[in-house]
């Protein structure tokens, strides 16, 4: 099947490695990702204010191609995704708000239909889980990672605000933790895994966001975790200036790994 | 004087789309709240201040710049009240003004390195500049 | 020659239990309001037909009120959201009509509240009396 | 045409001094119809009443009109009037023109004209009146009790000393409900199986009563006095009049990995099973979900061990239909699930666990034998952190929780950390709230014993967070008046669950047409003034079903539904409204409009032979009032496409010639 991706400015820069094994799992597991044409960066974080609107635009913009594609729409990064879908939410459920936003959208060159959060958005991980399934990552796994203890790291942006991303229980979560029992490894529930690593504050405090990083990784590591696995490029980033003891990788990672794809993404 | 603060509580409180008057004061938005111990101001009282219009304080205070946006206190409020939203708009009212931003693109190369994702500066402008 | 002051004829409906009860505490306690208002007992709001409200306009009456208990205090339980959901279309037919919107309302009046009734109907006539006479479906044959 | 009379009364200068009474009698005397018109001192005296009485009798009245006070005043005195009279009481109109007129206006002259027009707005209404005659129904004398908790308890007890049979219905296999599962009893801690189980063996043993453990009401038909009810006995494999209840089969049953309800799930059960050694019925039950010999046909040992004979394994679950005159809804609370509070880590640790849980954890007859124990490794806990309103105080719209305070957890709260300094004084107890809400007799008195006495850590704020960090439970909370973020490492968390109506409310709601409000509560006839009534008649609320109540509250809310199912039954025949709807059936259509507004599921369709003008007859559905059911609020004359139903004593006829009356 085919699908939408917006890979998001990380993903281009510092987070390659998170793009090319996605892409690559997918195609060993049949999804083709089809990258959006002229994507632009979504920003990084949702800005909550009503009034705040040429912030979205890039994310309508994403989704209107989407729609015209008639594909769902799929990211990897938590943060592209967390404000693409809140865009979404927000286009679909305030109509002043929309307005506004179809006002800026008539002036674009290629003006497009207005867009009224007609498409629907995926994380790659709801993508596994709800389209794919996970009984068939299962099957198409070549070297499954048995015996290795994993944590999964969900951090904010995946599963907050829940009322809007419905991704997973936003208290007790489970789809990276099945995400990781399809790998044939087994997961580490720890009680930090939906705490946030600090994220953007480490410009700003970085004190802080290593406080914040340390429990995190401290909470994994007092679980028995060998590993830390996340969404987010910016997680990783936290987790590891903090000096975590435990390694942290990208879920398409380890995907990849177990998909007997990641030798190859590497000889490119 | 009177007029710019009104002015100003009336921004938060529509742009935010949050109710103060909603919060039953049960502090559950601080007991959550990961930034708890870098803030002069928390959650609950930055709630309570844009309800009685006491603004002053917060705008001058370092509190709104250690909000890590994580929507924790947004989850877990029992009320729907959405001190994260409020803390939000209360920065970007601070933020618009004139000499408001709390950070420019000449101090980011000192605070990042090598392996920075872009992400977080795109970010860190959007939350702490116009 | 003898100028009349113009008075508006208010016709206002009052359920049973709540409003025809608050109309007669405000009576108790000697709150007066305009005479001009001629209630008529109803068990509920949700027993007036809009055929009574159109049957009134076209007699001739000036405006027309409907008193109900409060949402959620209907003695039938459910009765007077009937009530709003049809008055709410009502109305914005009788608007469509050209019968102007202060000419109609519903209220909600509970037995405790005769002030609420007299204050209510105080400024219900006052309202339909700055608009005048109502001639718009009014049936001129119904006349004397 | 009638023969109407008109009778205006003074009120003294109530009426006279504002209104011409004189010239309203005068006027009102040119009406169509009116034949006869008077005015008098005091109309509701006697000799007022006997003026009127002479009149009817003297000018053939068939009409009255009274223009006088407010009808809520004296329309049933005059309506005794001309019944007196032999005329029908429902002849009879009242112009409210005391508090409605002379006592709202000062002007004599526009008291006057104004009160002309509610007479004449009256002698219009007379003239399309109709004698109306109530209709009477016989009561059936027995009453039943749908729950077999505390409330229907006393409930049953009540009305059975009163002398009236009563059938308790319960879904468990024992009565005791959810007052069985607790230890103390707030706020004077005398234990609950010491006050609950001679009253459960007093319903036992009570002549007048009989009780349906285990089973289910699955339909309701008919009316007050005249109720229909299908009761389900589900089969329980043993004979109920046989078994001893000797539990020789519960200790030799091999299956013994049935999670224990009564114990929440805290220890296990055998798949023959009596809940708790005080039940009524002390009857064993076998659960067909774990039982091997229903499930495959290998086992039998209870059979062999029973010496009365008393194991069935063929047995089918039965109907039974009985007849009641009311009902009594008792069906009780549970806790709500913590599934969406997962941020307390309920589902994520065994030691955070609920206050019904904590009940259990210190009942003498719980898993643990009375000893708090951590259920994770049976260690004693030093740090106990209680969380209140967990689900409880939720904003309208939320997803997890309820709206309302849950009214009972403040206080058993403050009983449990109580009586766990009383018994564990190494242990720290921290109780995080938001209000400590006490309003009881002695209840205030209990909560600052606990904390004055017994040094129980009341904190004000909410628990953010539990994370299960090891063998502790770590605890993130607020300290509002402090103005900390507290961290405490605990070794139990408590949470008081917020409570909600039982599941098998809503269904039983719909059978009952009882109303509910948004919450699942049963709504009561009136907030005040009728709280044990559901607005459907014959149908009475005892207990947490119609709201959060705690034990003394429940009995008294039970005794109350009790008298008012006593007051029932002592009647032999019911006269009801006669102003209630009716269809014409040769304007009804069939649609079916009326039967989905009526609140009271008054209004059903029938299927009938109508002749046709061809002389053909043909078969249509119509709408039937159940007069008894009816009580006449008009939702459906309005909804009525077709015009076919009227409300009697209010029809259509009667309201539009007040309001051309009022209009001319």
């Amino acid at each position: 099947m085919k699908v939408s991706y917006y890979p998001g400015c990380t993903l281009r820069n510092k987070a390659k490695d998170l793009d090319i094994w996605a892409r690559r799992s997918a195609e060993a597991l049949g999804v083709e990702l089809c990258e959006l044409e002229d994507w632009q960066c979504c920003g990084g974080v949702f800005v909550a204010a009503k009034d705040e609107i040429a912030t979205k635009l890039s994310s309508v913009r994403a989704l209107a191609q989407a729609r015209d594609r008639g594909q769902p729409l799929v990211t990897v990064c938590s943060a592209c995704h967390n404000v693409i879908k809140r865009t979404n939410q927000t286009m679909r459920t305030d109509a002043d708000f929309a307005a506004k936003v179809h006002n800026y959208m008539a002036q674009d060159p290629n003006h497009i239909a207005p867009y009224t959060g007609e498409t629907e958005v995926y994380h790659y991980l709801e993508l596994l889980r709800d389209v794919v399934g996970f009984d068939r990552v299962r099957e198409a796994v070549k070297r499954p990672l048995t015996g290795k203890k994993i944590a999964a790291y969900y951090g904010c942006l995946l599963l907050r605000p829940g009322k809007v991303m419905r991704m997973d229980d936003p208290e007790n979560p489970r789809v990276m933790e099945d995400f990781i029992r399809a790998l044939g490894a087994e997961p580490v529930i720890y009680p930090a895994r939906n705490e946030c690593c600090g994220g953007y504050v480490v410009l700003e405090n970085a004190q802080s966001a290593e406080k914040r990083s340390r429990t995190v990784s401290a909470s994994a590591t007092g679980h028995g975790a060998e590993m830390i696995v996340t969404a987010c490029p910016l997680c990783k980033y936290n987790l590891v200036k903090s000096g975590s003891e435990l390694p942290v990788v990208y879920f398409t990672e380890l995907l990849a790994e177990a998909l007997g794809v990641k030798e190859e993404s590497y000889a490119e | 004087m009177q007029n710019k603060n009104e002015r100003r509580r009336e921004q938060i409180l529509r742009i935010s789309g949050v109710n103060p008057l909603k919060c039953m004061r049960c502090g559950k938005c601080s007991a959550t709240c990961p930034s708890y111990d870098e803030m002069e101001y928390h959650p609950h009282e930055f709630v309570y201040m844009v309800e009685t219009g006491d603004l002053e304080p917060l705008i001058h205070s370092a509190s709104i710049y250690q909000c890590l946006s994580c929507m924790a206190c947004v989850e877990r409020c029992p009320r729907g009240v959405e001190p994260g939203k409020l803390i939000e708009a209360l920065r970007l009212t601070v933020i618009r003004e004139k000499d408001g931003n709390h950070m420019t693109a000449d101090t980011i190369p000192a605070v990042i390195d090598d392996e920075t994702p872009q992400q977080a500066i795109v970010s860190a402008l959007r939350k702490y500049t116009k | 020659m003898q100028v009349t002051e113009y008075k508006p004829l208010i016709v206002a409906f009052c359920c049973n239990w709540c409003s025809y009860a608050g109309a007669d505490l405000a009576g108790n306690n000697r709150l007066s309001y305009p005479a001009d208002v001629k209630i008529i007992r109803v068990p509920c709001s949700c027993r007036v037909n809009p055929m009574f409200i159109l049957r009134a306009f076209q007699r001739g009456a000036d405006g027309v009120i409907l008193c109900g208990c409060h949402p959620g205090d209907c003695h039938y339980t459910t009765g007077n959201y009937y009530t709003r959901r049809r008055m709410a279309l009502l109305f914005s037919m009788l608007d469509y009509l050209g019968i102007e919107r202060e000419r109609t309302r519903v209220e909600w009046v509970s037995a405790a509240e005769g002030a609420k009734f007299a204050a209510t109907m105080n400024d219900f006539v006052a309202q339909v009396a700055a608009l005048g006479e109502n001639k718009r479906l009014e049936d001129l044959r119904c006349k004397k | 045409m009638q023969r109407i009379g008109v009778f205006v009364c003074h009120c003294g200068t109530n009426i006279a001094g504002t209104v011409d009474v004189k010239a309203v009698a005068a006027a009102l005397k040119n009406e169509p119809g009116v034949v006869f018109s008077t005015d008098y001192q005091y109309m509701c005296s006697q000799a007022g009443q006997d003026m009127i009485k002479e009149a009817i009798a003297e000018h053939h009245l068939g009409g009255i009109v009274i223009c006088s006070c407010s009808p809520r005043m004296h329309e049933a005195t005059f309506r005794k009037t001309a019944a007196a009279a032999g005329l029908n009481p429902y002849m009879v109109e009242i112009a409210n023109i005391r508090e409605q007129c002379s006592w709202v206006h000062k002007d004599m002259a526009v008291g006057t004209e104004k009160a002309i027009i509610l007479g004449k707005a009256a002698v219009a209404k007379v003239n399309l009146n109709t004698p109306l005659t109530p209709g009477q129904s016989p009561v059936t004398k027995r009453a039943l009790v749908i729950g077999g908790g505390i409330a229907g308890i006393q409930t049953a007890l009540d009305i059975a000393e009163a002398g009236f049979p009563v059938d308790i219905v319960e879904t468990k296999p024992t009565i005791g409900g959810k007052m069985a599962q607790l230890d103390k009893t707030f706020p004077t801690l005398d234990c609950a199986a010491c006050i609950l189980t001679p009253k459960m063996v007093d319903a036992g043993q009570h002549e007048n009563i009989r009780i349906f453990s285990y089973s289910e009401v699955t339909a309701v038909k008919g009316f007050v006095g005249n109720f229909d009810v299908t009761i389900k006995r589900k089969a329980r494999y043993v004979k109920e009049d046989v078994c001893t209840g000797c539990g020789l089969c519960t200790e030799k049953c091999p299956q013994k990995k049935v999670p224990n309800e009564f114990n929440l799930g805290m220890d296990n059960r055998r798949a023959i099973y009596i809940p708790f050694a005080q039940a009524v019925p002390k009857v064993a039950t076998i659960d067909p979900d774990y039982c091997m010999m229903l499930k495959s046909g290998k086992c039998g040992v209870c059979s062999k061990v029973c010496t009365a004979g008393a194991i069935d394994y063929k047995a089918k679950d039965e109907y039974i239909e009985e007849k009641y005159g009311a009902i009594v809804v008792a069906t009780g609370f549970n806790p709500i699930s913590m599934e969406k509070f997962d941020e307390y880590a309920y589902s994520q640790s065994k030691d955070v666990i609920t206050s019904l849980e904590f009940e259990r954890l210190t009942n003498a007859a719980g898993p643990t034998q009375g000893k708090l124990l951590r259920p994770s490794d049976g260690e004693h806990p030093h740090t106990i952190v209680f969380v209140q309103c967990v689900g409880s105080r939720c904003e309208a719209c939320s997803e997890k929780g309820k709206e309302y305070c849950s009214k009972i957890c403040c206080m058993y709260t403050a009983k449990h950390a109580m009586l766990t300094r009383d018994k564990y004084p190494d242990t720290d107890v921290y109780v995080f709230y938001i209000d400590v809400r006490t309003p009881g007799k002695n209840f205030d008195e209990f909560y600052r014993r606990a904390v004055e006495e017994y040094g129980v850590h009341y904190i004000k704020g909410m628990v953010g967070k539990v994370s299960p960090e090891g063998k502790k439970l770590h605890v993130q909370a607020s300290d509002l008046l402090a103005g900390k973020q507290l961290h405490i490492d605990a070794d139990l968390v408590v949470l008081a669950a917020a409570i909600e109506p039982d599941r098998s409310a809503r269904p039983l709601a719909t059978m009952l047409t009882a109303s509910m409000d948004t919450n699942d509560f049963f709504t009561e006839a009136h907030p005040k003034l009728r709280p044990v009534e559901s607005p459907t008649a014959g149908v009475f609320l005892s207990g947490a079903c119609q709201g959060p109540k705690d034990i003394p509250e429940t009995v008294s809310q039970a005794g109350a539904a009790a008298a008012k199912v006593i007051g029932l039954l002592c009647k032999d025949h019911l006269t009801g409204n006669p102003c209630v709807a009716h269809a014409d059936e040769m304007m009804c259509n069939g649609c079916s409009t009326c039967e989905r507004v009526c609140p009271y599921g008054a209004i059903t369709y029938v299927e009938k032979e109508f002749r046709m003008p061809d002389r053909t007859t043909k078969l249509r559905r119509v709408a039937s009032v159940n007069e008894a059911v009816c009580q006449g609020c008009g939702a459906c004359t309005v909804a009525c496409m077709s015009g076919a139903m009227d409300l009697r004593g209010f029809m259509n006829r009667q309201i539009q010639a007040e309001v051309d009356a009022i209009c001319k």
